[in-house]
Formats: C-alpha cells, sequence, structure tokens
C-alpha cells in the first residue's frame, strides 16, 4: 500500500509545450509531450494552425487560378504539388500532353525533390544539434536549383509553370547546359552532406534505433514515401502507377528495413542520388517539339466526372481528389497531403523515447505545414 | 623593497581587477536601468512556452537522477581546483607530493567506481 | 499512463487582459479608427465567432519611455540617442517565427547566398533576446493568439516586419474567413513588405529600411 | 439479402461502360451480404454503398484475400448540396497494387456514419478533419475533437457550399490605428 507521503516523492509528469513557434517544428505545428524527467510519456500534436483554406478557394477559382494554391501549399516542392493539380485536371478533361512537355516536368519534378530533400538535410542537421553547418551545405545547392528554376520560369519558389496540358512557355535554350552545371554542383553538395552526416558518429549514435515504426503500423497509418520505404514498405507511385515517362528510364526504389530515423534520413539521401541519375537520362531523351497540345480551348471546361490522381512528393503521395460537375471550376477539390498521415505516426514512434530525440522523430518526418493544415 | 612591499606590488593587479570589474558590472546594470524603456506588461511575465501558455505549473519534483549527476559533477569538480595549484608546480615540490596527489586522486577515483557500479550514471 | 484531463489548448485570451488605460490617449477600439471623411465600411466577415472575438483584439501597446529621456534636458539626449540608435540598428536580432511560404524565403535570407549575418542579423529562437518580429507567413486566426503573446513577451524597444502578402493583408488568402486579414490588425507593424514571397533581396531592403527607421528613432515601441 | 449486384449502367459517367475490365468482380464477391453499385470512374472503380453498412463492407474489402485493400489513402467528403453529402474512401493494396474508391451518401437531416478507425487507423485524423469541415458526426470516433478549426469552435462548417466566402475589407483602414506619435 503506497502510504500518502510516498506520493509527494513520485515525479509528477510535467505537460510541455513545444508549441506553435518552436525551431524544429519546421512551421506552425504544436505538440503538448507529457514528459517524466527525460522520458516522453506521452504526444498530443495540435495542427491547424496555417489552415487557410486552399481547397475551399480552388472551387471559387478556374483551373489556371487554382495552380498558385497549389504551389502554396506544397511550399518546398512546388513542382511536384502543381504536378499532381495539373495531371487530375488532364486526367478529367481527357487532355494529352506532349512528350517534350513531360519529359521537361520529369526533370523538373526531380530537381524539385532534390531541392525538397536538401531543405530536409539543413532542416534536420539542425534538429540533431548542429546548428549551421548542414543548412549551410544543403542551402548552397538549394539555391543552385533555385537559380535553374528562376530562369525557366520567373518565380523562386512559387513557380505556376505547368499547365493543364503541357507547360506555360518552353524552356530557355541553353536549357540543358544549365542543367547539366547545376547537376554537377548538387553531386558535390550531396557528396559534402553525405560525408559531413552519414559517417559521424555521434550523428549514428544518436539516429539509429530512435523512432522505429514497423512496416505494417506504418501501412495501418497510411505514411507514404520515404517514411514508410524506410521501414521495408515498397510502395512507390513512380513505380506502381508510373505516370510521366518513369517507365522509360531505369532507376530503382530505394528502401531500408530499420524503420528508424537514420533509416529515413539515408532513404532521402540515396533518393537524392536517384533523382541525380533519372535527370541525366531524361536530359538525353530530351527532343524538340510541342510543349502543349495543338487545339487548346481558351477557357478548359471539363465534363462531369470525379478523379484521384496521385504522384510521390518528397514527403510522399501527394493526391489530388478532383470532383468536377461540368464548368471551368472544379467542385470539390481535396488535397491529400502526406505528412498529415505521416504525422499520426508520430505519437507511437516517440513514445518512451527522450525529449531531444523526441524532435529527432518529428524532423525524420519531414512536414511541410501548408500541406499538412492546406 | 623590504619583504612588505613585494608581497604589496604583487597585489595591485588584482586590486585594479577588482575595482575595474566592479565598476563594469555597475555600468551595465546602470546602464540598462537608464537607457532602456522598461514597460510593465501583464503577458510579458507568464513564461515563454512557444507562443502558448504553460497548461501546467513547471514547478513539479523531478526524477532523483538530475540531483545525482549535479553531486558527482560538484565533487569531481572540487576535487580538479585541487588539483590545479599543484598541476602548476609539481614539479619543484618533490616527488613526496607527487605520490600524495596521487593518493588524493586514486580515492575518489575508487568513490567514482563505487557510484558507477551502484548505477548512480545509469540514466533510464 | 495516458493522459486523463485532456489539456485543451489554453488560449492567452483566458487569461483576461488588463483592461487599464493605455497611456496613449488613442482606445484602440476594435474596429480601426475612422477617418472622419467617407464612411467606413465595416467588414461582414461570416462566422465572426463569439469565442473567437476576444481572441482577436489588437495588443495593448506600452511603450515606456527610456529613464535619460525623462531625466537629461534634451540637448544631452543627442548623443546617446545616435549612439542607441547605432548601437540597436547594427545587432537587430529577428526572432525565428516562420509561418508558412514567406518562411523558406526567410531562411534563404539568413542562409550564406545572400547573407544576413554582415548586417548583425542573427536569428534567435526565442522572443526574450529578440528585437524584431519577421512575421513571415498567413496569419490564422487560430494563430492570433500565439502572434499577441510572442510579441507582448519581447523586451522593449521592438519592431515588427510584415512579410509578405499574407501578412500584409491576407494575400491570396484573403477570402477565407479563417485567415487574419493582415497581422496589423492585431500588433503594430513598422515595415511591410510586398511580395508572395518577397525575394530574399526585398526582405534585405526592408531591413535596411527598418534600420534608417531606427535611426530616425521612428516607430520603435518604446524608446 | 440478396446483394442488388447487377451493376446498372451509371448514369452520370461515360454511358454503356461496362465494367469488364476492373476488378468489380472480386469486390461484388467480397461485398457479399451488402448491397454496392458499381459505377466506373475516370480512373478507378466507384463503388457505392449505404452508410449503414460501410464499415462492415470496408473491413469485408481489407480482409479479403484476394483483394487486401490494407492502406487507406485518402477519406474526405463531397458536399453535393441537395443531394446530401458523400463520404469518400479511396483505398489501395500494397500487396494486389490496385486501387478501389468506396463512396456513402448521407441525406442531408441525419449526417451520422460510423467510424472507419477501427478498420484502419489512417481514419483517425482525416475523419476528424471531414467532422469539422462538413459538419458529419462519426459514431465511435476515439478523439472527436477538432483538428484544423479552434478546440471552441465546432459549430461552423467552413467547407460546406453555404459557407461564404469572407468579403474582401474595401477600406483597409490603417491598421489599429497608431498613428506615428503613439508609439
Amino acid at each position: 500500500m503506497v502510504t500518502e507521503s510516498a506520493h509527494e516523492f513520485e515525479t509528477r509528469d510535467l505537460l510541455l509545450n513545444v508549441g506553435p513557434q518552436h525551431p524544429s517544428t519546421h512551421g506552425v505545428f504544436r505538440m503538448v509531450m507529457q514528459v517524466d524527467g527525460e522520458v516522453v510519456r506521452d504526444v498530443i500534436p495540435y495542427v491547424g494552425y496555417l489552415h487557410r483554406g486552399a481547397e475551399k478557394l480552388c472551387e471559387t477559382m478556374d483551373y489556371r487560378q487554382g495552380i498558385g494554391f497549389m504551389d502554396r501549399t506544397e511550399y518546398l516542392a512546388s513542382m511536384n504539388a502543381e504536378l499532381s493539380y495539373v495531371m487530375a485536371v488532364e486526367a478529367i478533361a481527357d487532355l494529352q500532353v506532349p512528350d517534350r512537355a513531360q519529359w521537361i516536368r520529369m526533370i523538373l519534378v526531380e530537381l524539385n525533390r532534390i531541392s525538397s530533400h536538401l531543405m530536409f538535410m539543413g532542416a534536420f542537421g539542425v534538429d540533431a544539434g548542429i546548428i549551421g553547418t548542414p543548412m549551410i551545405y544543403g542551402w548552397r545547392e538549394r539555391e543552385a536549383i533555385i537559380d535553374l528554376f528562376e530562369e525557366i520560369t520567373g518565380d523562386r519558389m512559387m513557380f505556376a509553370y505547368f499547365r493543364p496540358g503541357g507547360l506555360a512557355w518552353d524552356v530557355p535554350t541553353n536549357f540543358a547546359a544549365r542543367v547539366q552545371e547545376v547537376i554537377a554542383a548538387v553531386k558535390q553538395g550531396i557528396k559534402d552532406l553525405d560525408g559531413l552526416l552519414t559517417y559521424n558518429e555521434v550523428f549514428l549514435a544518436r539516429t539509429q534505433g530512435i523512432g522505429v515504426i514497423s512496416a505494417a503500423d506504418a501501412i495501418d497509418f497510411g505514411m507514404s514515401g520515404p517514411s514508410i520505404r524506410a521501414s521495408g514498405v515498397h510502395l512507390d507511385i513512380r513505380r506502381d502507377e508510373p505516370y510521366l515517362k518513369y517507365s522509360e528510364i531505369d532507376w530503382n526504389v530505394i528502401t531500408a528495413t530499420e524503420g528508424d530515423v537514420f533509416a529515413r534520413y539515408n532513404c532521402r539521401l540515396q533518393e537524392m542520388w536517384e533523382s541525380v541519375r533519372m535527370v541525366e537520362q531524361c536530359l538525353d531523351r530530351l527532343e524538340p517539339g510541342l510543349i502543349m497540345p495543338e487545339k487548346m480551348p481558351r477557357m478548359l471546361r471539363t465534363p462531369p466526372g470525379e478523379v484521384y490522381v496521385r504522384t510521390e512528393a518528397p514527403r510522399g503521395e501527394y493526391g489530388i481528389y478532383l470532383v468536377s460537375k461540368g464548368g471551368n471550376r472544379p467542385y470539390r477539390l481535396k488535397v491529400r497531403s502526406a505528412c498529415l498521415s505521416n504525422l499520426q505516426a508520430l505519437k507511437q514512434m516517440s513514445v518512451g523515447q527522450y525529449v531531444a530525440d523526441a524532435i529527432l522523430v518529428l524532423g525524420s518526418i519531414d512536414i511541410v505545414l501548408g500541406e499538412v493544415d492546406r | 623593497m623590504g619583504q612588505g612591499e613585494v608581497l604589496f606590488d604583487n597585489y595591485v593587479p588584482v586590486l585594479l581587477a577588482t575595482i575595474v570589474g566592479f565598476f563594469l558590472v555597475l555600468g551595465a546594470l546602470l546602464g540598462s536601468r537608464l537607457l532602456a524603456p522598461f514597460s510593465e506588461e501583464r503577458e510579458k511575465s507568464t513564461t515563454y512556452e512557444c507562443g502558448m501558455l504553460p497548461i501546467r505549473r513547471a514547478a513539479t519534483n523531478v526524477g532523483m537522477r538530475f540531483y545525482l549527476y549535479a553531486i558527482l559533477f560538484v565533487i569531481f569538480d572540487v576535487e580538479a581546483v585541487f588539483i590545479f595549484p599543484w598541476a602548476v608546480s609539481f614539479l619543484d615540490i618533490g616527488p613526496q607530493a607527487y605520490w600524495l596527489m596521487v593518493a588524493f586522486i586514486a580515492i575518489l577515483a575508487l568513490g567514482l567506481g563505487y557510484a558507477w557500479k551502484k548505477g548512480a550514471l545509469q540514466w533510464r | 499512463m495516458a493522459v486523463t484531463s485532456d489539456p485543451t489548448a489554453v488560449s492567452p485570451a483566458a487569461v483576461p487582459a488588463a483592461t487599464t488605460i493605455a497611456e496613449p490617449a488613442t482606445e484602440p477600439a476594435t474596429a480601426p479608427a475612422q477617418p472622419a471623411t467617407e464612411p467606413v465600411i465595416l467588414p461582414v466577415i461570416p462566422g465572426e465567432h463569439p469565442a473567437e472575438a476576444p481572441r482577436l483584439e489588437p495588443v495593448e501597446v506600452h511603450p515606456g519611455k527610456a529613464l535619460y529621456k525623462q531625466i537629461l534636458p534634451g540637448v544631452m539626449q543627442i548623443p546617446l540617442d545616435l549612439v542607441l540608435g547605432a548601437s540597436r540598428k547594427s545587432s537587430l536580432w529577428p526572432m525565428t517565427f516562420g509561418l508558412a511560404c514567406c518562411a523558406i524565403e526567410m531562411i534563404a535570407t539568413y542562409m550564406a547566398h545572400n547573407d544576413l549575418d554582415r548586417f548583425g542579423i542573427v536569428p534567435w529562437p526565442s522572443p526574450r533576446q529578440s528585437d524584431v518580429m519577421i512575421v513571415a507567413g498567413t496569419v490564422t486566426k487560430k494563430m492570433a493568439p500565439a502572434v499577441k503573446l510572442l510579441y507582448e513577451q519581447m523586451p522593449n524597444p521592438k519592431w515588427v516586419i510584415s512579410m509578405g502578402a499574407c501578412a500584409t493583408n491576407g494575400g491570396p488568402y484573403t477570402r477565407y474567413d479563417r485567415v487574419l486579414q493582415g497581422v496589423d490588425k492585431i500588433i503594430p507593424v513598422d515595415v511591410y513588405v510586398p511580395g508572395c514571397p518577397p525575394r530574399p533581396e526585398a526582405l534585405i531592403d526592408a531591413l535596411i529600411s527598418l534600420q534608417e527607421l531606427i535611426m530616425e528613432e521612428r516607430g520603435a515601441t518604446g524608446r | 439479402m440478396t446483394s442488388e449486384n447487377q451493376p446498372e449502367s451509371a448514369t452520370d459517367s461515360t454511358p454503356g461502360a461496362t465494367l469488364d475490365g476492373t476488378i468489380w468482380a472480386e469486390v461484388d464477391r467480397a461485398l457479399a451480404g451488402i448491397t454496392a453499385r458499381a459505377e466506373r470512374g475516370v480512373l478507378d472503380l466507384i463503388v457505392h454503398i449505404p452508410p449503414a453498412e460501410i464499415v462492415r463492407g470496408l473491413r469485408a474489402l481489407k480482409h479479403d484475400t484476394t483483394l487486401q485493400f490494407d492502406y487507406l489513402r485518402c477519406l474526405t467528403a463531397v458536399d453535393n448540396e441537395d443531394e446530401g453529402i458523400d463520404i469518400v474512401y479511396h483505398l489501395y493494396s500494397t500487396t494486389a497494387r490496385h486501387n478501389l474508391t468506396v463512396k456513402a451518401t448521407l441525406p442531408n437531416d441525419d449526417l451520422f456514419i460510423d467510424t472507419a478507425t477501427t478498420v484502419w487507423r489512417a481514419a483517425n485524423w482525416l475523419e476528424r478533419e471531414t467532422a469539422e469541415m462538413f459538419g458529419v458526426r462519426f459514431n465511435g470516433h476515439p478523439d472527436p475533437r477538432t483538428l484544423l478549426m479552434p478546440e471552441d469552435m465546432d459549430d461552423t462548417f467552413p467547407l460546406r457550399k453555404d459557407h461564404p466566402l469572407a468579403e474582401i475589407e474595401l477600406l483597409q483602414g490603417d491598421g489599429m490605428g497608431y498613428t506615428e506619435e503613439d508609439r
């Protein structure tokens, strides 16, 4: 029988608020951690601090105006978000995209995946406690990619370059040479980051065996992207349901088996090498041609129907569920967010870890709050 | 220059250092009181918790582990204080002082070994 | 042991803001002060929820006055003002307060490519040691109490830069009633940065204009 | 209760679309005791199940040996103003690699449906978001708090068609009325 006095010496749990303004919540994500000393007993995530109603506003805009909201929803990989939206509109309106446009889209989407993973490397370094160096390394190459995007689309982040049916305009004439330059810089950057983090003993000790999630749980939570492939599930939309030209080039899906924080980090790192290989192959297959189908209606109207198109964004499956009742506006547009589903597994991964490791687990899922809250 | 002056000369820098230190600290405190525009707001005194109000009082009792680590640190910090003067001059104070210090360090190492075996350093 | 009583998000409105008459004469009413000329069309924002109103009240500004300004005669304050202004403007510590896409451009501005360290601008995670709050992104009505609390927890003198269209007046999301149409509805803003997201050069230009503002002693909350 | 499984050609999708190319045969066999009406969507097969039997149908689809829909991609709702609100489940099988869309139509007066969290844990947050955005009540949901809206605002449903957009404020005013001298 535990006497009354014994209760005073029991350690009462502290409710720690890792709130909306926190250096390592990658935006306005809040979680209340019940902490006993150093060990996390319970995590209650709160989202919704960046809910801006992109879906509602898309319903009042025609198809071309909706592209801007997709950029701003997934603001680290805008090309991937635009791709899903544009492919959904093309699927409903039954538009055939010319080959050249498809190859250019693949190059830009893979480059955007690399820039998003570079941002992850920087932020992950900060979460692991190495404040400046990975951030500076990662962002050096990211600026090179962003400069290339700026030359092509005219904007650094909100490109609005993909249009239903193809591209807004053709790429500049020195496109191939510029992409080769950027690829060379990126290769050097990835090598530096690899050398800096992957073989760093302290980093390995901090990340291996932390935040493990099994394949069955990952599937049950609906996770996707590198987070689920790190647990050994071979789920990659680019290979399972090939879109664009992914079936015509040679690349392989990166998976790991441990399902811990280091596996997720390593999956993203190797994926960057795969993306580099893909971009090089796509560059060889690029030949001049049309970038929009000849007869494009002035105002795009779609027949009634509904479609759910999903593509492989850097964080996971970025799906667009588009219901159209005719006319030039989507009747209902739902953005399936990879980060929202990945976040559901956060509690199971971080309970029982130390507080510092729970922050690392949150960093390893790589969330973008614009996509979680839409 | 008798024995007194030598002693006295050595301590002038120490005196100067304390005076300069005193005025530096006083200047900093007075300066901020004088120059900064202070304002008392209710919310300013709330504890900063990432933009949210703290949910429960944070002054709960904390695990024993923290206390054990603190005590062990203090002990070996004090030991280090004893080693410094010896380390500076152990060449010219003969072997006998050397072995005395080794014994001193051995005893404390024994204490650390005991704490280690009893699991005081065990964190989980 | 699962959390028994679920800790609902305690919004700062639970702490009743002291309704002391703020030192400046004008009472910051909820509706912006109307110029006498044409009538103000009051915004009909659907879903003006009763529970929301206390959270969206503008923050009470207590500028506070430096002691030396009250004691020393005017002419002797000038050298001190210059020294203080020069030191404050060359070591502006912004609070890392990234909300949305503008945060990525803000980080791009901090990074090595267009460096902010050369201006002495060091990003600082906590409001306790920061002078500038760069509101980078969309301020939603759920986030507004946190923005107000963080602003109040910053020591004087403090400045606010409203970065991007969303923070200035709701930007592309202005037609959605969950988005606050402009952060200047809750906290006083010194410099507005246009753009969605503004380029790093635009943010650097805003910070330089803020530095000129500081040298002219205008706009600071508390001098 | 015999399942009326003759797939009457759906009206709104392409008329006369046969369902031979799709997995309707296995789905129909899996949903033996449940009334299911199939329809050919643009990309996937769409199956309509009445709300009362939705969870039974989903569980049957998940545990069926050949179908194995073990991955809930997305759960959302579509507000067709007068025909009620459709709850849409997008399923995927990580082993058999095929997709299916399941829809349940709720009449406007009683927006109650059983929760799918018992079948997949992924449905937890998706249902919380659908509940607060459309006003649908998921019976038996383990954690029925709001997800994206503040805690005390669970009576406004922004994504409903009847929820108007905010007007752009014509006169921005000068923010909080702080003139230069005040500060």
